[in-house]
Order: structure tokens, then C-alpha cells, then sequence
């Protein structure tokens, strides 16, 4: 049975350890701070502005001047800071963030990513993204392991433009984790109900598929 | 300096074919007094400067359904319908830049710097045909400076010399585009005296605004 | 981020031929405590990255006349008498950077900017063998980005995430210089708790600090 | 009879229009301050990260963590803001300062301006006068018309290392006031007891002496 988007979500706060300072792109990647193991000191960072974010704002409770970088109104942490746009992405550039959990349209098992237009069809934008790929000191890629066609959105290569080359370390989907490497795409976790094989069957690049999860 | 208490008399000289750095991301930050002024003047053909255009309905979203934008320079335009249409439909032209290297080039306009090298955009669509240069053995792209005639900005508190600050994430993208504005003009929810705002937390000095005016905060403010 | 209570373990890993960068300018906003910290170790040959080098006798002045450092990068000298003579006896190797220079290299630094472009020094024996470039019909340089293995700032206030708010004109280079830092040691005149510091008001987020320490004013503030 | 000091200062003053945003060098250029004609409207930049310096600090009131450009202790006027070295930089790059005023050893009449070091002898440094000196809108010469040896420090080209090319436009010394012109150096103003005469013979490029001055 796939992860929901909530359990998607989860297995991503996984991937921050103590200390870090984080970037969370729009959509799932933003429900991570639900899932934030307690004991750990994590700092998030919206790039419209905010280190220190906190869970989103209670209906009701909106600040009009505070949004994420989702434009959806949330909350600082105690201990955060405000700054300008060019203060953030200094930020994001000079590598200062620790982790981005990023969405994603295609992977490719070098690393391309591909998450902001889709030509001549749909034109988000890249935003942030193009500055955190190449900033942020580890990015992970969050997304559905196929497209609403159906088709894998894990590639040998991306056929969309790119975001950033070589850029992510780890993909998480909701049938499965995997890591790019040096020697290709590893398997590294399954969703309840998956095999291998049923991931592989939905993915191209071909899998290296460690013993234990034969 | 000078303290205007029009908004219409405030964005005197923007005229059709003007260029406008605009602060503000998504809802927050942005002049929506000085923006409804240019929508009730009726300036056509503008070039903006802009994180992402504003909203649906809000924000330089109104001048872009009013037909009144030609061009927009921005990183995003997702969640917004209108400017969506009009891009895929021609209507609008449209650079994307990313979004650290727009804030980036706004501040080096204003700071002086004519050129500088960032990754973002390294092979990608972005940096087909344009110049890049490796350091160590990583591949970067030659960004210029962007100033522009006029800079809209909107703060939360602002002094009659002109010195500025905002609050939660109001700052944005504003403190670069009033530093990149030949004639910046802010808009603040609340005028003070020169001596009320606190030195050290002044967030945009005074020598980078050139008008100001106080526009109370409405429902306009909120989405 | 870790707090420390000691000088002596708050520079931990600084060894001989270690590259500073330190902020201050003149007597404001100079991480005395670490300075005094890094006499007491007596770790020698190194590099710094400060504005002046401190004062006759205060701040880096301690280091100099000690005779710990062995290069300086900085823009000026005047006005420090045993600077002047070690760098007229070449005891010490001075490079000589325009100021606006050092604090856009080391902002740069910090923000992943590898070069950027500035007039400063166009013209003139600092540009003598170095690239520039053509912007406007007028000559600007290349200037690298800077960063160092380890910064020492001073703040007025941190807390305990590593947020940093400055006195008067004690910011001065301290923000850049904890940016570029791979180690950035805060000196603070006082610790406060997570929560403290009002958002808008931090002037250097808590991203950047590695290590805080609380230090009071002494009489060593003043010269 | 020569100008003092203070009366250099004072006619220095004279330069600064209403509404202007001035920084001042080390030197006589400070002392510019105690000259402001009331009724004009004028914010003091000080290169150490402070807009709107105030007079200097009387003996008894000085703050430790607010000092001017050359290190002494100073005040704050209403409607101060105080910022990094690199914002403060930005602001003079970036051609926000309407003028500078800054001390020389030597002033050519191309408008080269030299002002840091004698090779071998004396280095200042820099400090902030080579961004100053491309930066401001305009460059204001105050120095004593002859060094310490009588030579003159109004020269056809400066011998000393340059802080800039071509970016002086009006020199104001103990004896006069020289613009400088695409025509050439062009007399101004004589100090009291002056005549266009003495000033030639103590100025090496020939001066363009206005008929009103001859």
C-alpha cells in the first residue's frame, strides 16, 4: 500500500538530525514540521524571509504579515530571525542550510532534477529551487512515484528542463526510497506492499537492489 | 525627501513603457495603495520587477488582469491563473529568473556592482547562450545589476526622513528594490516623526527613499 | 551551536597558520575576550581578515605586537604606529584591500558569491596585473569571495540558537565576517534565552554562529 | 592670509546643498560639521555603518560603541539608522552619497587624486576613500595647498600612488578654491591677501584665471 502524502511526509523528517538548519519546498515537503521528532533542535527556513519557522497558523490565528514561502500563513518559532530576500538566499547560496526536501516533476538517476515547467503546458516557475539545488548542502526529493498518467517520473534522463544537474541525494516517493550513487540508483527502503520488483517495474533507470530487500 | 499624501500625487512621472522594481512576496510586503494609483492612472506597457507579480486579484495581479503589464521579471507564477493565461498565451513577456539571483542582481544594482557570478541556473534552460565561467571546477553564470527608474516598496513603519521597517516577513524583497530605485517611493502603514524609529533596527536607511507616504493598512492587506 | 563558559575552549581547533577573519572597526565591535584568548594560546603565523588590525594596544594590536600574526588583509593601517612599522620593516605582509572591497569579498564569500565586479581600486597600483573588465565605457575589477576557517565577531546581545543583535556601530564588518566564517565564534556582552530577541530586530540570524560565549565589557572595551 | 583650518571646514560647508546625503574623510572633512548653515536639511554618512552622525561627542558623554570613520567618539542626529560595513559600502557604490569631502597629498588638474601612501615611507591604506572616490556623485578636495617641505600638492599629474582617476571636481585649499574643468584647473575663489598670481606660483598647472579674480 503507497505512503500518503502525510506518510510521505514522515518518512522525510527522518532525514533531519539534530542541529540542522532546513528548507522545505512547497506542498508535501512544507508537512514535514508536522512529523518533527521531539528532542531534536531543528531550525526551518522559508526564503521569503524566515529562519525559525514554526507549524502553520491556526485558522483564525493568521498574522497577514507572515506567510511561508507557500504564501500560506504560519507561524516563528521561538529564537527566529526576519530578513530580507537577499539575505536568504545568501544564505541558500553560500551553504549554510543543511537539508532541502524538495517536490519534484522527474528525477533522474544522476541527480537532474526537473520541478518548475512543463513547456508550452504549465509554467510554475522555479522560485527558490534553482538557488537551493545548488546551495543547500544535501537535497531530497519528495514526490509521487509516478505522474497522473501513470508514468514514472524516475528517469534514466529528465525530459523536462532542468532545475539543477547532479544536485539530489535521495528520493522519496510513496512506494519508495532511493539514493543515487556513483554506481546508479540504490534501493534503499520500500513501502508496505512493494517489492523490488514492483518498484523497479515502475521505475527506469534500473535498480541496484541491496540483499535484504531481494 | 518628501512626504506625500497622495497616492496619486506620489506616483507622479510613472508614465506608459515605465520599468518598476515592486517589493512583496505572494500577499505580504507589497504596495497595494501605490499599485491601485497606477491602475487608476492607467499606465499601460509596464515593465515589472517582481518575486512573482502579485496574486489573483491583488496586488500588481490587478495591473496584470488590467492589461496594463508587457513584461514581467520574476521566478514564479504558480497559483496564480491570470498571469498563468497570459504567459502561456503570449499576452505577457515573461523572464524567469531564479528567484536568489533576482534578489541578488536587484541588490547589486542598487549596491554598485555591475556584474557577479552565481550557480543558480548552471545547466539549465536559464544559461543557454549566456556566458559562465568555472571556479573551482564548478560552473557559474555572469549575472548583471538591475536598477530601474522607479522602485515601490511597502513598509511597516516609516520616518519623515524616509528610513523604514517592516514586520514578519513584510521585508522581503524590499529593502534591494528601494536601494535599486533611481526614485523610490514607499508606502507605510503608519508615518512616524524623525527620531521615533530606533537606530539598530532600522532595516532600509533613509538616503534610498525618495517619497513616502502613509497608507493605512485595509482589507486590501489580506487575501 | 554550542554555549561555551571559557575563552580558551571557545577557540579550540584555532592552531598556528590559522586565517581569521575578525570583525570590528577601530574599538567597537572587537571580540576582545577571543583575542585575548588567542595571546594567552600563543598560536602564531597567522592570517587576518579585519578592517584596521586593531588599535596600538587593543583588540588585534595585542596579536601584532606579540608578533602572532603574519599577514594582515586589510585597508588600513594609519593611525596604529607598530602596524605601520612592521609593515615598513616587512615584518609583517600586509595586503592592502579597499574597504568596500573587504566587506563585499567577505559578504560575498559568505552568500556563494565566488566574484563579483567593482571600480574600486580601478586605475590605481591595485589593480596592477589583475582582471577587469568594461561595464558602461568604465573599468571595474574582479574581486574573489572570501572565507576563512574560522571568524571572530562581537555582538552586544546573542542567544542561545546563535542570534546576534549589535550596539551602535559595533556592527560594522561582524555580520559578514560571521557569514563567511566555517567556524563563527561569537563574543557577546550577554547571553540571553531562545526567545529573547524580537524576530525582526536580529541582525545576524543564528545560522551562522557555530560557537557563542558571554564576555562582559570590561574596561578592555575602551581605549 | 591663509585659511585655517576650521575656515577651510567652514567654506567647505558652502558645498553642501539642502537635502544632501554627505560623507566625510579623517581630517578637516570632519570638521565640516560644525559649519551646517541652519535650515538645510543634511544627513552625515560615516563609512563604519552609521547615517545621520551627529556632532562629535563632548568629553564626558562618549558612547564606546559609537565611533565616526576615524575612530572617534560621535553622536547620533534624529533619524539615524546604523547598518553593516557592506550595506553601508552598497550605499556608497552604488551612487547614493551626493558628495564627499576628503583630505589629499595630491590633486592633479585631470582630477587624479592620491591620498593613501608614500611608497616606502608612509601607508595609511585606503580604508574607504577608493570607494568613495567612484562612488560619491561628487568629490571634495580640502588640503593645505603645499606639503610640509612648501612643495605644492596641485600638480599636472600626481607622483604618489592614485586612489582614483579623474574624480575630483573642486579642490579647496588654505589659499583657494580650484575646479576642475575639461578646460583645465580653473580659479574659483582666493583666500583673503591672495592674488590669482600667488596662487599660480605655487600651483603647477597653469590656472585658468576668470577676469573677475585677475
Amino acid at each position: 500500500m503507497a505512503w500518503t502524502r502525510d506518510q510521505i511526509a514522515e518518512r522525510a523528517s527522518h532525514e533531519i538530525e539534530d542541529g540542522f538548519y532546513v528548507n522545505l519546498g512547497i506542498g508535501i515537503p512544507t508537512m514535514v514540521t508536522k512529523y518533527l521528532p521531539s528532542g531534536k533542535q531543528v531550525v526551518f527556513q522559508s526564503e521569503n524571509g524566515l529562519l525559525g519557522m514554526g507549524p502553520p497558523a491556526k485558522e483564525g490565528e493568521e498574522d497577514i504579515d507572515l506567510v511561508n514561502a507557500g504564501k500560506q500563513y504560519t507561524t516563528m518559532a521561538p529564537g527566529a530571525a526576519l530578513f530580507s530576500s537577499a539575505e536568504s538566499f545568501a544564505m541558500i547560496r553560500g551553504g549554510h542550510i543543511d537539508l532541502a526536501i524538495l517536490g519534484a516533476m522527474e528525477v533522474a538517476a544522476n541527480g537532474d532534477l526537473a520541478n518548475f515547467m512543463i513547456p508550452g503546458v504549465m509554467v510554475k516557475g522555479m522560485g527558490g529551487a534553482m538557488d537551493l539545488v545548488y546551495g543547500a548542502k544535501r537535497i531530497v526529493v519528495v514526490m509521487d512515484h509516478t505522474n497522473k498518467h501513470g508514468d514514472t517520473k524516475v528517469l534514466n534522463r529528465c525530459s523536462l528542463p532542468l532545475t539543477g544537474q547532479g544536485v539530489v541525494s535521495r528520493i522519496i516517493t510513496d512506494r519508495a526510497v532511493m539514493d543515487i550513487t556513483d554506481e546508479g540508483l540504490l534501493l534503499v527502503e520500500l513501502a508496505p506492499g512493494y517489492s523490488a520488483q514492483d518498484i523497479q517495474s515502475c521505475t527506469e533507470p534500473t535498480l541496484i537492489i541491496p540483499a535484504h530487500l531481494q | 525627501m518628501s512626504v506625500y499624501t497622495s497616492v496619486e500625487k506620489a506616483i507622479d512621472g510613472i508614465n506608459d513603457g515605465a520599468t518598476l522594481l515592486v517589493g512583496g512576496f505572494g500577499p505580504v510586503g507589497t504596495p497595494c495603495g501605490l499599485i491601485q494609483a497606477l491602475k487608476d492612472k492607467g499606465v499601460k506597457d509596464l515593465t515589472v520587477i517582481s518575486n512573482n507579480c502579485g496574486e489573483e486579484g491583488f496586488g500588481l495581479g490587478i495591473l496584470l488582469r488590467n492589461r496594463q503589464i508587457k513584461k514581467v521579471i520574476c521566478s514564479y507564477l504558480g497559483g496564480h491563473p491570470e498571469f498563468e493565461r497570459q504567459y502561456l498565451a503570449k499576452e505577457v513577456e515573461v523572464e524567469l529568473v531564479p528567484q536568489g539571483t533576482i534578489a541578488e542582481r536587484v541588490r547589486a544594482g542598487g549596491a554598485g556592482i555591475p556584474a557577479f557570478y552565481t550557480r543558480a541556473g548552471a545547466g539549465t534552460i536559464i544559461a543557454e547562450g549566456r556566458e559562465t565561467r568555472m571556479f573551482n571546477g564548478k560552473e557559474y553564470l555572469l549575472e548583471t545589476g538591475l536598477r530601474a527608474e522607479f522602485a515601490l516598496v511597502k513598509a511597516y513603519k516609516g520616518d519623515r526622513l524616509g528610513n523604514l521597517i517592516y514586520r514578519r516577513t513584510g521585508m522581503n524583497f524590499n529593502p534591494m528594490m528601494a536601494a535599486a530605485g533611481i526614485t523610490t517611493i514607499a508606502e507605510v502603514e503608519e508615518l512616524v516623526e524623525i527620531g521615533d524609529l530606533v537606530p539598530e533596527q532600522v532595516h532600509t536607511p533613509s538616503i534610498y527613499v525618495q517619497r513616502i507616504i502613509e497608507f493605512r493598512k485595509t482589507d486590501t492587506g489580506k487575501l
